[in-house]
């Protein structure tokens, strides 16, 4: 018997050392890993292929002369929109001795999920997508940083825009994700810090498709204005189907995640003169437009919102290794005491490193497009509004 | 008063949809005791099939002169085609199965669900995405002192009730509806006098796929949107509905679908904070159902046989 | 008419016909007697075709049955009376005769008037045409299921056990109705476990046990035999 | 006389409009074996299914001795030691022979969660006993079923399927055995072996009620002390064999009327 | 035990003395290459290997006696070795942080498919919103720690016994229904309680929970890494540790369970639910049993979950969740506690290892359950019939000498 112990032992020590040879990798000076997570598979993929190719473009852009001192190799993980995926995705990322910095996610649950895993490997965490605050403010951590503002900025904005119109008493219908609770409570905050009134919030669920019970409530509190805090398909459910039951009279706004042309193209007619907050304005810059055309001549999917704030992540990121070589902490440091030049604009991050600027835009949609608010018809008097009486 | 008849539609709209989905469902219980969960998903396949088809008929300028005939042309296409798929989901995943117990027949049409389901995503350019339903119905209504009947609702309603009838007439007065009805209560006896038990289940998973196809069309139409994983909770309501019913009958099917139509609309609107709760409450509907009369409203009592 | 042909029928491990041969001759009554659990009601399901044979042959005038499906079988005319009667209780009367007839052949007017017939045999299927089946006595219930059977004029009528569960009279009456088909031409072959009302009025016979025929022959030599008797008859 | 095992009295058991059993009564004493016939239909697997708790009778009373077992649920009567068998036999098809048998002498003793984790040794000896004991059993019946313990019950032939529910209800010591027709399907031989079957269970037993529902005369004559006779849920005759089967009343239920057996 | 090699036959010696080490070998290799190689070819190619092995170990006659004769004499040993080599392997994969990782979610798995088994396999309830035990236990012990400052240990226990009462409560009113009704209301009873995560404001909302505490072991959290020889290992490897210890104590309690009189009335309740309570068996108890008992397994898993990765949110526990946990017990082998080991490790590794499948990866895990089921709806591993050992036997049969008991 234990003969046959020896024999047993001898098997797993030779399965061992055959299978164990292989894993000593030879490091190549020259090559450093850069890592990218977003949803690229389920529901959110679109916006994180959109954001992939941005992030991808911008290394291209960078490698293109060859003067970069490093070879650049991206490591591109999926999360699914899911945190036990992303989870998963960012032990896989932040272990990795070779990955030096990344740029990550889009939905909040998985960002808060992960950003606890960056900051134990020190890797330098860039968000390009999610807006939770507690991303950023709910920890004394140095290695997250975000380019895209903050859901608060956003509907500061939004209530500044109320107040403008007049439309003092609102009525939120938020859905019941993360996303749509925080713009519920901060655009009540925003709108009450400036006399306005929140008369109902009323939540509805991702995937409700008849909303004529909410509509029903909203005639009866009779309010000037409707804010959907949400993302696309529902608002699109709710404009449409909040027309069809005669709330015509009513002003209509959205936060950045209704900021999708699908939203003009689904609910056609009724989109006219509806309003978001949205995100920046790729096409106010030169270097915005220059963006736009070497996407386009690029990729068929649509950069989506997030785009231009992945494809300024990776500058960030390469231009921290390019100053300061292939060491995490360096790269950390280096990124939250300095100022980025970007497509978005001067990217500046407050103590926490939260940037400060993010183009912030109010958007009209006149023809079933997002317009600037500023850039449309409706500012220069051509067309009036069609909830004006 | 208005805003009562505002959603009195609205539910009988929901009403519609879920009894489409319910019978098909109640049917499938009916003639080989299988839950098929990925009915739901075959109803989001109608709804992926009607768009490109409609783009393409739009690109080959077919709409413009010629919209009436086209339309009613696609949705019947389209309804053959998820008819025909029920018959190649019976041939190729439930017969195979019917041998295995229940459970793991009930497992392989979650998992089927989740097959279809992914495979719209993938192949569908841009899955993930909402995506845009073409308007198939004119747009406008009949105004009604102060109450706005679109057209689209009414077709709508108007439809699922032509469904209803003609499925009634041919389950209560063609040979075929015999057959099905006949197999369901007995399906020994069945073959014994002479009906084809294979053809028969067939044509039941053509119907009621067809029934889910529609119900995805209309689906799309009424929304106006069209997002690949609506399925699951389609299925789940539909099947929901057909539990309500007793399961396995048809009639029951019908009042069920009504029924929980009816709850959704109401009790969110009438309940305070209710929308978010909505489904909370249907799921609650359905356990109590379950609880205190599981047979369903209309399913007599049963005693355990011995 | 009817031949088999040392059939066996195994249910997983365990076999449940082993070598049965029987046969009938157009016109005949023929009756199979066996106590519950011997495989009466299977031997009349592989003979139609619901249970799969193992091994032997079924020929009726000849062609060979035993790869049809049931409705095939059904379809060269032989009609089944199943154990239990077999009627469909949530259709109606008149829909459970229906059955009888629409899916053989499809002529409405013959239909008619066969359900015409059936309410002329039997006047209180007339006054419950309506009514689900369901709700029948037994007694009635049996007179649909033989109604049923009678839609399409049967080359052979096949009888699992008619009087299962029936009051004497009922039982009778059954057996009257029987032996009225058979004087109209109909060959029978009557599975029961009723002995002595069987062997009244069949002309010969088949005692099954255990999957096993274990004797046959004209009514007066099973009448006569001591194991029959002792089986069936021990209660004098 | 000692006092009755199981008393049944006014027994009524209505299904909606259908009643199966009607106001039926009788009484069972130790050492004592009571056969039930009946034509097809006449209510006495009904009479099982009340008596061992699986229907609430809608009238009468049963009686377990002194108890009251009236809609007690199942699983209690057969603690209390009331076993039955079924008409179509219902093993436990995917389980062994051996746990077939094991499951019949089901005692979940206070504890058995916890000793399941931390007093094995309790278990194990409990074990041992429950495996000597129902291997005893198994040898008494069938020497291969007791010799094909781990194959699974689905796979037995009919007859070894019978003798196994009828180890399994016995495992536990039932003070009554119900049997629903034990000799279905069986040829004479098996009826004669299952005959000495039934005896055995009374000299292996002492004191056990049977009670019998049979088609097989030949097993009732034999075996039973004492008849009902139920049609359509009445009792129409009751007494010894002999009694009953002269009893004009039950040769027109059971039989058909003699006379034309006699005319042919 | 020292003479227990003399009733082997002469012939057989040698093949029975190398079999053991030799599948030993290949599993291992297998295994390995597939947990540890970032590599889709070397995944597949193991995977095919692997399969390959498998088809032929079913359809080669007697090679399955032959290795299950020697699995089962070999058992100890073959305790011992994986025991061995499921602490020793991980130290090797000091570098891979990931991969550990993925082990730690395996074994979370282990426990989470066990429980489910319970209810599916051996009780045959039809659970399909398993994932809200998983969640009740993970939100139990997180909130527990956070608000209230409890500690890992005893919130731990806490998850155990809050989902167990939870599974119980959703017991109750399945006790009256049957096969699809069952379903429906495991389903509806997942939706409700995700919904009531996702919309409750002390479960932290669609948010969820965050900052949840690491375990402390005598003041020593688990959250800082361990040097041994200057070589710093990764603080996954703790809870690898923690949660293997769990799991096994788990798989034994499962499998004392299993092996006690519950599992086996569990089974006779599975089989045919009025027989059983014909034989005496309180059928309801036993289903509420199985419905905590599985509950209680959810819970552990929950809360180990809540306590590694730091944050749990309500997506975390949806109807995707319930469905491969079901996958799992499927793939594994119904009723059969090693084979649903097996089921879980293979369902949590392969998705991670089908990364580069991307957007295809749901689609390719439905096919996998979807093609399972149509070809081997057992599972890789069957249903067992129980064997009792021989000392039970021993009164009876000692002409044979097995008396070593």
């Amino acid at each position: 018997m234990s003969k046959k112990l020896v024999l047993v032992m001898l098997a797993i020590l030779i399965a061992a050392t055959l299978v164990g040879c292989g894993t000593a990798k030879p490091a190549e000076k020259q090559t450093v890993k850069i890592g990218f997570i977003g949803p690229l598979s389920g529901g959110g993929a679109a916006v994180g292929i959109g954001a992939k190719n941005s992030f991808q473009l911008k290394v291209d852009e960078v490698l293109a002369d060859g003067t970069y001192p490093y070879n650049i190799v991206v490591v591109y993980e999926d999360d699914a929109s899911d945190p036990a995926t992303g989870v998963a995705a960012a032990t896989k990322i932040a272990s990795d001795p070779d990955v030096v910095a990344a740029a990550t996610h889009w939905n909040s649950p998985v960002g808060l999920a992960t950003v606890d895993i960056f900051h134990k490997y020190g890797v330098a965490q860039v968000f390009w997508g999610t807006i939770h605050r507690d991303i950023i403010y709910g920890n004394d951590y140095k290695e997250p940083v975000r380019v895209i503002p903050t859901s608060e900025q956003s509907m500061e904005l939004a209530a500044e825009y109320a107040v403008k119109f007049d439309r003092m008493e609102w009525v939120i219908i938020n859905d019941t994700t993360d996303y749509g609770t925080k713009i519920r409570d901060e655009f009540t905050t925003s709108l009450e810090k400036r006399g306005g009134k929140v008369l109902e919030a009323i939540g509805v669920t991702v995937g409700q498709q008849d909303f004529s019970a909410v509509i029903t409530r909203v005639k009866e509190l009779n309010p000037e204005g409707i804010f959907y805090a949400g993302v696309t398909t529902e608002a699109a459910g709710v404009r449409i189907q909040s027309v069809k039951m005669g709330l015509t009279d009513v002003i209509f706004m959205g936060p950045p995640g209704i900021q999708s042309d699908t939203f003009g193209e689904i609910t056609q007619a009724d989109a006219e003169g509806t309003f978001v907050s949205g995100t920046f304005d790729v096409n106010s810059s030169e270097a915005g437009k220059a963006f736009v055309a070497a996407y386009n001549a690029k990729y068929t999917e649509p950069f989506e919102q997030n785009g231009p704030y992945a494809y300024d992540s990776a500058a960030i990121i390469l231009e921290a290794l390019k100053a300061v070589g292939p060491d995490r902490t360096k790269i950390v440091d280096y990124i939250l005491s300095h100022t980025f030049k970007g497509v978005i604009g001067d990217i500046q991050w407050d103590e926490y490193g939260q940037n400060g600027v993010g183009g912030l835009t109010m958007y009209v949609n006149q023809d079933q497009k997002w317009v600037k608010f500023e850039d449309s018809e409706y500012a220069s008097g051509v067309r009036t509004f069609p909830w004006v009486k | 008063m208005n805003t009562f008849f505002q959603l009195l539609i609205s539910a009988l709209l929901v009403s519609s949809l879920y009894t489409l989905v319910a019978v098909g469902f109640t049917m499938y219980v009916g003639v080989i005791n299988l839950a098929n969960f990925s009915h739901g998903d075959t109803c989001v396949m109608g709804t992926f099939l009607l768009m490109p088809l409609f783009l393409f008929a739009t690109k080959m300028g077919w709409m413009t002169p010629l919209a009436g005939l086209v339309i009613p042309a696609l949705i019947i296409l389209v309804i053959l085609v998820t008819g025909l798929w029920g018959a190649g989901i019976y041939k190729i995943l439930v017969k195979p199965l019917l041998v295995a117990p229940r459970l793991i027949l009930l497992l392989a049409s979650v998992a089927a669900g989740q097959v279809i389901r992914e495979a719209i995503r993938v192949i569908y350019p841009n899955g993930s995405n909402p995506q845009v339903f073409p308007k198939l119905l004119p747009s406008g209504g009949i105004e009604l002192s102060g109450l706005t009947l679109g057209y689209d609702s009414l077709t709508i309603i108007f439809l699922t009730i032509a469904c209803i009838i003609s499925l009634n007439f041919i389950i209560q007065r063609t040979k075929m509806g015999l057959a099905m009805r006949a197999v369901s209560q007995n399906s020994d006896v069945s073959q014994i006098m002479g009906i084809n038990i294979e053809k028969t289940i067939i044509s039941v998973f053509i119907l009621g796929s067809a029934l889910a196809g529609l119900a995805g069309i209309l689906n799309g139409t009424y929304y106006g949107i069209a997002k690949f994983n609506l399925g699951s909770n389609l299925g789940i309501k539909g099947f929901s509905a057909a539990v309500i019913g007793g399961l396995g009958d048809f009639q029951g099917a019908i009042i069920g679908g009504v029924l929980l139509g009816f709850i959704e609309v109401f009790a969110s609107a009438y309940i305070p904070n209710g929308s978010q709760y909505q489904d909370v409450f249907s799921f609650l509907a359905v356990i109590a159902f379950l609880i205190f009369r599981p047979s369903g409203i209309l399913g007599e009592k049963i005693f355990e046989k011995v | 008419m009817l031949e088999v042909n040392a059939i066996n029928v195994k249910y997983g491990k365990s076999i449940v016909l082993q070598d049965v041969s029987l046969s009938i001759q157009q016109g005949e009554i023929v009756t199979i007697l066996g106590p519950n659990g011997s495989g009466k009601t299977t031997l009349v399901r592989s003979i139609v075709g619901l249970t799969p044979i193992t091994s032997g042959e079924v020929n009726f005038f000849g062609q060979k049955l035993n790869h049809l499906k049931s409705h095939q079988i059904v379809a060269k005319g032989i009609v089944v009376v199943p154990e239990g009667r077999g009627i469909f209780p949530k259709l109606s009367v008149e829909d459970n005769l229906r059955t009888g007839y629409i899916f053989l052949e499809n002529d409405r007017d013959v239909m008619l008037e066969k359900i015409q017939d059936a309410y002329t045999r039997f006047p209180i299927l007339g006054q419950r045409r309506n009514q689900l089946a369901g709700t029948l006595s037994g007694g009635e219930q049996t007179m649909l299921a033989v109604s049923r059977a009678m839609m399409r004029k049967p080359k052979l009528l096949l009888m699992d056990e008619p009087s299962l569960g029936l009051s004497p009279k009922l039982v009778q009456q059954t057996f009257n109705i029987i032996q009225e088909l058979h004087q109209a031409g109909t060959s029978i072959l009557l599975i029961e476990q009723n002995a002595v009302k069987a062997l009244a009025i069949c002309d010969r016979g088949y005692i099954l046990q255990k999957g096993k025929v274990v004797l046959n022959g004209p009514k007066q030599l099973l009448i006569s035999d001591e194991r029959v008797h002792k089986a069936y008859f021990a209660m004098e | 006389m000692a006092e009755p095992l199981l008393t049944v009295a006014n027994l009524t058991m209505k299904f909606g409009g259908l009643t199966a059993i009607d106001n039926v009564s009788w009484t069972l004493h130790e050492d004592e074996i009571l056969g039930i016939i009946g034509p097809n239909g006449a209510g006495k697997t009904t009479v099982f299914n009340v008596v061992s708790g699986l229907y609430t009778p809608t009238g009468g009373e049963i009686r377990f001795r002194e108890t009251l077992i009236n809609g007690l649920p199942p699983h209690k009567i057969a603690k209390m030691g009331i076993k039955r068998t079924f008409q179509q036999s219902r093993l436990f098809d995917t389980i062994s022979v051996l746990d077939n048998v094991l499951i019949g002498m089901a005692t979940i003793s206070k504890g058995i969660f916890v000793n399941s984790l931390f007093r094995r040794d309790l278990l194990s000896k409990e074990l041992a006993l429950n495996i000597k004991d129902g291997l005893e059993l198994l040898h008494h019946f069938s020497d291969y079923l007791a010799e094909n313990l781990y194959r699974r019950a689905g796979d037995l032939v009919p007859g070894e399927r019978r003798k196994l529910e009828i180890c399994r209800a016995l495992a536990s010591n039932p003070d009554i055995l119900l049997l629903d027709e034990p000799a279905a399907g069986m040829d004479p031989n098996e009826s004669a072996e299952l005959m000495d079957d039934i005896l055995k269970i009374r000299a292996l037993k002492k004191g056990i009620g049977i009670i019998l529902i049979e088609h097989d005369m030949a097993v009732v004559q034999k075996t039973a002390n004492f008849i009902v006779v139920l049609s359509y849920g009445k009792e129409i005759a009751r007494g010894t064999f002999a009694e009953v089967s002269s009893n004009p009343l039950v040769q027109e239920a059971y039989l058909g009327s003699e006379s034309e057996y006699a005319r042919s | 035990m020292s003479h227990s090699n003399t009733g082997i036959p002469n012939s057989n010696a040698f093949i029975n003395r190398i079999i053991t080490p030799f599948l030993l070998f290949v599993v291992v290799a297998i295994v390995y290459a597939i947990v540890a190689y970032e590599s889709v070819v070397v995944t597949l190619l193991s995977l095919v290997i692997g399969a390959s092995l498998f088809v032929g170990y079913s359809k080669i006659p007697g090679l399955k006696e032959i290795i299950k004769e020697s699995i089962r004499k070999d058992k100890i040993i073959l305790l011992v070795t994986g025991l061995v080599l499921a602490i020793a392997i991980p130290l090797t994969l000091r570098s891979q942080p990931y991969i550990i990782h993925i082990l730690v979610i395996a074994e979370i798995s282990i426990i989470l498919a066990l429980g489910l088994n319970f209810q599916v396999g051996s009780t045959g309830i039809p659970n399909l919103g398993y994932a809200a035990f998983y969640g009740v236990g993970a939100y139990a012990s997180a909130l527990l720690s956070t608000r209230l400052g409890i500690s890992f240990w005893i919130s731990l226990l806490a998850a155990g016994f809050i989902a167990a009462l939870f599974g119980w409560l959703v017991g109750l009113p399945t006790l009256k229904t049957r096969s699809y009704h069952m379903a429906l209301v495991s389903i509806a009873f997942g939706l409700v309680t995700y919904i009531m995560l996702n919309n409750l404001a002390f479960t932290g909302g669609p948010n969820g929970i965050k900052n949840i505490p690491a375990p402390e072991i005598f003041g020593w959290s688990l959250f800082s890494s361990i040097k041994i020889f200057g070589n710093a290992y990764p603080v996954q490897l703790n809870f690898y540790y923690l949660v293997l210890f769990i799991t096994l104590l788990m798989v034994v309690v499962s499998h004392f369970v299993y092996n006690s009189k519950i599992g086996l009335f569990w089974n006779a309740v599975r089989e045919d639910e009025i027989a059983a309570k014909c034989s005496g068996i309180n059928a309801s108890a036993l289903k509420l049993l199985s419905f905590s008992m599985g509950a209680f397994l959810a819970g552990i898993a929950g809360a180990l979950y809540a306590h590694y990765v730091g944050y749990i949110s309500p997506e975390n526990f949806n109807m995707n969740t319930s469905l491969q946990v079901l996958g799992m017990v499927i793939m594994g082998g119904m009723d059969n506690i090693f084979g649903v080991s097996i089921g879980a490790f293979i369902l949590s590794v392969a998705p991670e290892k089908f990364r580069a499948l991307a957007d295809f990866r749901m689609l390719a895990t439905g096919l996998i359950i979807l093609l399972m089921l149509m070809f081997r709806p057992s599972g890789i591993i069957k249903q067992q019939i129980r064997i009792y050992a021989t000392k039970y036997f021993s009164s009876k049969k000692s002409s044979n000498g097995d008396t070593n008991g």
